[in-house]
């Protein structure tokens, strides 16, 4: 499956091999979409599993944004990475699974990630006037958004 | 079996009774025209409408006071509580609530206390002497029998205008059935 | 309709118009309407006496949500037009905790998530970090992960059956359920000191081994389990009642359910006969023979015979695994101070909610750099919208009881 | 004066029959204090018989088997504060829990407990009965909007609607039912057959009619007797909010139905008009298909011997009352905590044994016969209340309506014509 891809986009396909039996594809974010569409009609990699990132802040493309996929027929899984800089926003894969509406909203909640084409991205778990991504690196674990928890709550600090 | 009505039944309509039902009447009748609030004025309606109840059993007719109760109490009312609940009526009730024709509803006033102290003065006289005499069965029947009897045909008709009232509703009310 | 104030307030029609905790004087009507602003509703169809649009808030503190779940919803007299779930009031955080957690600390965490089935979750977590250690549980090991997961899938799917008949109306199941769930209970207090969040596994197997009476507790719970699952099912599979409130109510079809990435019995019940324990099996699982049930046309009534059967099929599991459980060790070696090698895995089990995966990327320190996890409840509540679609008020309650949503898992 | 009262003990009609108030009055006082025993008896009884059904306890701790927890509710209900809704409209808020209560203790003016032992016997009883059911939908819509919410509100209307539908589909049960009462199938022209009897309204005629019939309503016309019977336990489910129709009061959608604002001793005054409706629907019910006072096979078991086998009837099942009182003593911890109450357990079951024994005497045991046979089969009723609300979920609003309007009016009508039919070809 790799060697078709390879063929059809060359370097767009950054590297493909496995690790502990699982196999998973770098690709270039152009063309992330096509290769996502192809994956599900061609390759009948019909089920999205999970949408999720990875923040590397002392790499210059800060973030993995990986998609998790699972083929019924053929019953195998693969993981499609790609590696944006903070800022840049991703196509998004609502159109290909209606599944990745949410789970898209998640990352943005978390990590600010935009997703262009998503019908209504607004932050899913945490409350909308909330400032900043939590799962980010430079995001300490103690601190918190002080301001939003006294303007709604009225309470100094959530500890 | 129990005969329709046995001689020894003691007239129901005492005085007491009498004076208090129509008092109850009365009284209902003017709240249901004073309250301010709608609600009110229809809880008034339906006891008058009990109480006038009340009046027709004094009068040996047990069968209209329960259709009385029944279909005015019962059905009607509930009917007129819904509409008033339902449609939103703050503005009616700020609107002034006697309007300008005082002038008009003061001569009616007069005209209908003439009629009454006529009929008070002359008594007797003005109605031909009949009293109510006892019926022969009891009231229920008597009623059956003269509605699928004599007057089958105006029943009918009746039964017919109803049910296109009722196909009206449907169709007024309908979304997409 | 309520009564209007003297002064001319114009009273909006919705449930909270006059919120007492409103901290902001902000118009409630603003609130709803921007949730719902997105969703391309079709306006109420308007009938001779224009019907009056209703945005009701099936608020976070609702009896029939399990958890603290808000569902705004926008009706048409009794009609639901489309549904926005506002979620999150639970959410703590877990991920951002597991990077500053070493691997073992971050296990007891793990149960705190879907709190129903605390045993799955920590089977997926210890077999994902031993697939990323390159370590095998010994077999032994293997077979008692077994028997105590799917003795938890019994368990969560009996809270589930009792919840469930409670929200539509019958009260009786839910004590017969919870009383034979207090058997299980027993016995992972009786093995592991806790009977909610256990915590019973190690990465590289089990802590404990079984205590000396521990075979003998669950063949009695095997054979006294059956009868009373028949007693459910005589309860309400043929209730004429509970049939007319759940066939054909929350219909999600084959295409849909996949389309949203739906997993567990609710897949199972729109046709699709994909079950993890069998695709791709892990702890033992191979060993053991068992049918997975599918349902036919995806409704409420579907996804209850799927649940139903799918708890007699554990039964199967158990009885076989107790028999063949072998001799041996309970812990692989595993070096006191786990530093798994810089790499990533995804490994997923099937959860009684669905397919639960741990997606683990190390950086060779004693801490997981990144620990993603996949719920099975918060994807399954996205397909809520599609479900209940033109259904009524009182569906709504019913669908969101056969999702068998953990508020704690959708949060996280 | 005197005399006034005692004339009325010699004559063998109802005391409202013979325009005998004081006699009325005591008469509606005993019913009325009867009923609201009862009604403190069916709370116990509802809440044990549930948790027994769903493998529980019940109320254990107040009294020995909750003995006095209804008591205990009572009390708690009177001390609760009465909270008035702010905007509330007061009068209609205070007006309407008394509305329910006069319509469901009104009905029981024309309930029959024995031929004579019913406050009055009007002529159109059943139709005084229809009327008075119906006035309580007033009190439940006004009950509902007084409260100025809109929980309440949207309650109280989908109750009313409940009840209005179902009342038609009860109507209709009751009309074939008084058709049965004229049609002895002899006379060509049931109304006016002058032969054995004319079709009545009266209560206490229909139970005689069936008496003199030899058949209950129930078995009359085999089928259509029981179909009618049928429609008619499903709608007075319906009509009182109960079991499988209790909707309005559904947790999951909306809080309470149109009692949610009130508390305290209004709102017990909702739960007493609610168990008086199911009693009085109940005993509506016996009254017209199972042959009101009656023992059971009047007619079939005829003869002294028999008679005096069901006589015995009331004193055993009081007897077997105080044996079960002191099985529950025998079996009490001996703890010292449990000391009073096995003592008052001890207590209650040597009551109930007395009165067993008091109904043995030969002139108690006839005048009771005929209420016991009554109160027996209305007690049947309840119990049929709570197996209900034990086993069925809740009907959603929809299909709550589609059972009133569609199923049971159609059956209903169809078995009115039926009975129209056979009665006269027969």
């Amino acid at each position: 499956m790799v060697a078709r891809f390879k063929g059809q986009y060359g370097t767009g396909i950054r590297e493909a091999n496995t690790y502990l039996g699982q196999n998973y594809m770098v690709v270039d974010p152009s063309i992330i979409s096509e290769v996502l569409r192809i994956l599900r009609d061609r390759e009948q990699f019909d089920y999205c599993v999970d949408v999720t990132a990875v923040h590397y802040p002392e790499r210059e493309k800060q973030f993995d944004v990986l998609w998790i996929l699972y083929s019924f027929s053929k019953n195998e899984r693969v993981r499609i990475k790609i590696m944006i800089a903070d800022g840049e926003s991703v196509p998004s894969a609502v159109s290909i699974w209606a599944t990745a509406n949410w789970l898209e909203r998640e990352v943005y909640d978390m990590f600010g990630i935009r997703f262009d084409g998503h019908p209504d991205l607004k932050r899913i778990l945490l409350p909308d006037g909330w400032k900043g991504h939590p799962l980010r690196k430079d995001y300490g674990i103690i601190q918190q958004d002080q301001e939003w928890v006294k303007a709604n709550l009225g309470i100094e600090s959530g500890q | 079996m129990q005969q329709a009505v046995q001689p020894g039944m003691q007239p129901v309509a005492t005085t007491f009774f009498f004076y208090l039902l129509s008092g109850f009447t009365l009284l209902s009748g003017v709240f249901v025209i004073t309250r301010k609030s709608p609600v009110h004025s229809a809880l008034a309606l339906i006891f008058g409408l009990l109480s006038q109840a009340g009046l027709y059993l004094m009068l040996y007719a047990p069968f209209v006071a329960g259709v009385q109760i029944i279909l005015y109490a019962g059905g009607i009312m509930v009917l007129f509580l819904f509409v008033i609940m339902l449609v939103n009526l703050e503005r009616s009730q700020r609107e002034e609530q006697f309007n300008g024709q005082w002038v008009v509803g003061l001569l009616a006033a007069i005209a209908l206390g003439g009629l009454f102290m006529t009929v008070y003065v002359k008594g007797k006289s003005l109605f031909p002497y009949r009293i109510a005499q006892p019926v022969e069965n009891t009231n229920t029947q008597q009623i059956g029998l003269m509605l699928y009897g004599q007057y089958m045909f105006a029943f009918e008709i009746a039964s017919l205008l109803l049910l296109v009232a009722i196909i009206g509703a449907v169709v007024m009310a309908k979304k997409r059935i | 309709m309520g009564k209007g104030q003297p002064g001319d307030r114009e009273r909006p029609i919705i449930m909270t118009d006059r919120t007492m905790f409103d901290l902001k004087p902000a118009d409630p009507k603003r609130i709803d309407e921007k949730y719902l602003s997105h969703l391309e509703l079709g306006e109420p169809d308007k009938t001779f006496l224009d019907s009056n649009e209703l945005v009701i808030n099936m608020g976070p503190q609702h009896p029939a949500t399990h958890g603290v779940l808000r569902v705004i919803l926008k009706l048409d007299g009794e009609k639901v037009l489309g549904t926005e779930c506002v979620i999150g009031y639970l959410h703590r955080g877990v991920e951002k905790i597991a990077e500053n957690r070493t691997y073992t600390m971050f296990n007891p965490y793990v149960d705190r998530m879907d709190y129903v089935a605390a045993v799955s979750n920590g089977l997926g977590y210890c077999e994902a970090v031993e697939k990323l250690l390159n370590v095998e549980a010994p077999p032994r090991a293997k077979y008692i992960r077994v028997i105590l997961t799917e003795l938890n899938r019994m368990a969560s799917h009996q809270l589930w059956l009792g919840t469930h008949a409670l929200d539509i109306g019958a009260m009786t199941p839910l004590f017969y359920t919870f009383r034979d769930r207090e058997e299980i209970l027993k016995i992972f207090e009786k093995y592991c000191g806790a009977r909610l969040t256990t915590h019973a596994f190690r990465i590289g197997g089990c802590q404990y081994e079984t205590y000396e009476g521990f075979e003998r507790d669950v063949i009695k719970f095997l054979d006294y389990v059956p009868a009373k699952i028949d007693e459910y099912e005589e309860l309400l599979t043929t209730n004429r009642i509970w049939l007319e409130r759940t066939k054909n109510v929350g219909v999600i079809s084959r295409a849909d359910a996949i389309a949203l990435g739906v997993t567990g019995p609710v897949l199972r019940a729109s046709g699709v006969k994909w079950d993890l324990r069998k695709a791709q099996p892990y702890a033992a699982y191979s060993d053991f023979d068992f049918e997975i049930p599918i349902g036919t046309n995806g409704d409420t009534y579907d996804r209850y015979t799927v649940r139903m059967e799918e708890m007699r099929q554990s039964l199967r599991i158990i009885r076989q695994a107790v028999e063949k459980i072998p001799e041996g060790p309970i812990m692989a070696k595993v070096p006191k101070v786990i530093k798994p090698p810089v790499g990533e895995v995804y490994h997923s089990i099937e959860a009684p909610k669905g397919e639960l995966g741990y997606f683990i990327v190390s950086d060779g320190s004693t801490q997981p750099y990144r620990i993603r996890v996949r719920p099975p409840s918060f994807v399954n509540l996205q397909a809520l919208d599609i479900m209940v679609r033109g259904a009524l008020v009182a569906d709504v309650i019913a669908v969101i009881g056969t999702l068998d949503i953990v508020l704690g898992e959708v949060d996280r | 004066m005197l005399d006034y009262i005692t004339s009325y003990l010699s004559s063998n009609t109802t005391p409202g029959e013979s325009g005998n108030v004081f006699w009325a009055l005591v008469y509606i006082m005993v019913v009325f204090g009867g009923i609201s025993v009862a009604v403190m008896a069916m709370n116990w009884l509802e809440r044990k018989a549930l948790a027994h059904f769903q493998i529980r306890l019940g109320p254990m701790r107040v009294g020995p088997h909750g003995l006095l927890q209804p008591i205990a509710d009572a009390i708690k209900l009177m001390t609760k504060e009465d909270i008035i809704p702010a905007e509330a409209d007061k009068f209609v808020f205070w007006i309407a829990p008394l509305i329910i209560l006069c319509a469901s203790f009104a009905v029981y003016i024309v309930v029959p407990f024995g031929p004579t032992h019913a406050i009055t016997d009007l002529n159109i009883g059943v139709l005084f009965m229809l009327g008075v059911s119906s006035l309580s939908v007033l009190g439940v819509v006004m009950a509902g909007w007084a409260s100025n919410s809109h929980y309440p509100l949207i309650g109280a209307l989908r109750s009313s609607a409940q009840m209005v539908s179902y009342e038609v589909a009860m109507g209709m049960a009751v009309v074939s039912a008084i058709l049965m009462t004229s049609l002895h199938g002899l006379g060509p022209y049931g109304v006016s057959a002058a032969s054995s009897g004319t079709g009545t309204l009266s209560m206490i005629g229909i139970v005689q009619a069936q008496n003199e019939q030899h058949v209950w309503f129930l078995f009359k016309f085999f089928p259509l007797g029981f179909i009618a019977f049928g429609i008619f336990a499903i709608a007075m489910v319906a009509e009182t909010n109960r079991a499988p129709f209790d909707l309005p009061e559904a947790e999951s959608e909306l809080t309470a139905g149109f009692h949610t604002e009130y508390s305290g001793l209004r709102w017990s005054l909702f739960m007493l008009g609610e168990y008086a409706a199911m009693i009085a629907v109940s005993s509506i019910a016996v009254t017209l298909w199972l042959g009101g006072w009656y023992r059971p096979f009047p007619n079939s078991l005829t003869g002294d011997t028999w008679d005096l086998v069901f006589s015995l009837f009331p004193g055993l099942v009081f007897l077997g009352l105080a044996a079960i009182a002191f099985l529950g003593v025998r079996r009490m911890p001996k703890h010292p905590y449990f000391r009073v109450q096995t003592i008052g357990l001890a207590g209650f079951g040597a009551v109930l044994g007395l009165i067993g024994l008091i109904l043995f005497v030969p002139p108690v045991r006839d005048r009771i016969q005929d209420i016991f046979w009554f109160v027996a089969k209305v007690a049947g009723f309840m119990y049929l209340y709570i197996w209900y609300r034990a086993t069925f979920p809740r009907y959603r609003f929809d299909q709550l309506m589609k059972v009133g309007w569609k199923v049971l009016l159609p059956i209903g009508i169809g078995v009115l014509i039926l009975t129209a039919i056979l009665g006269v070809v027969l």
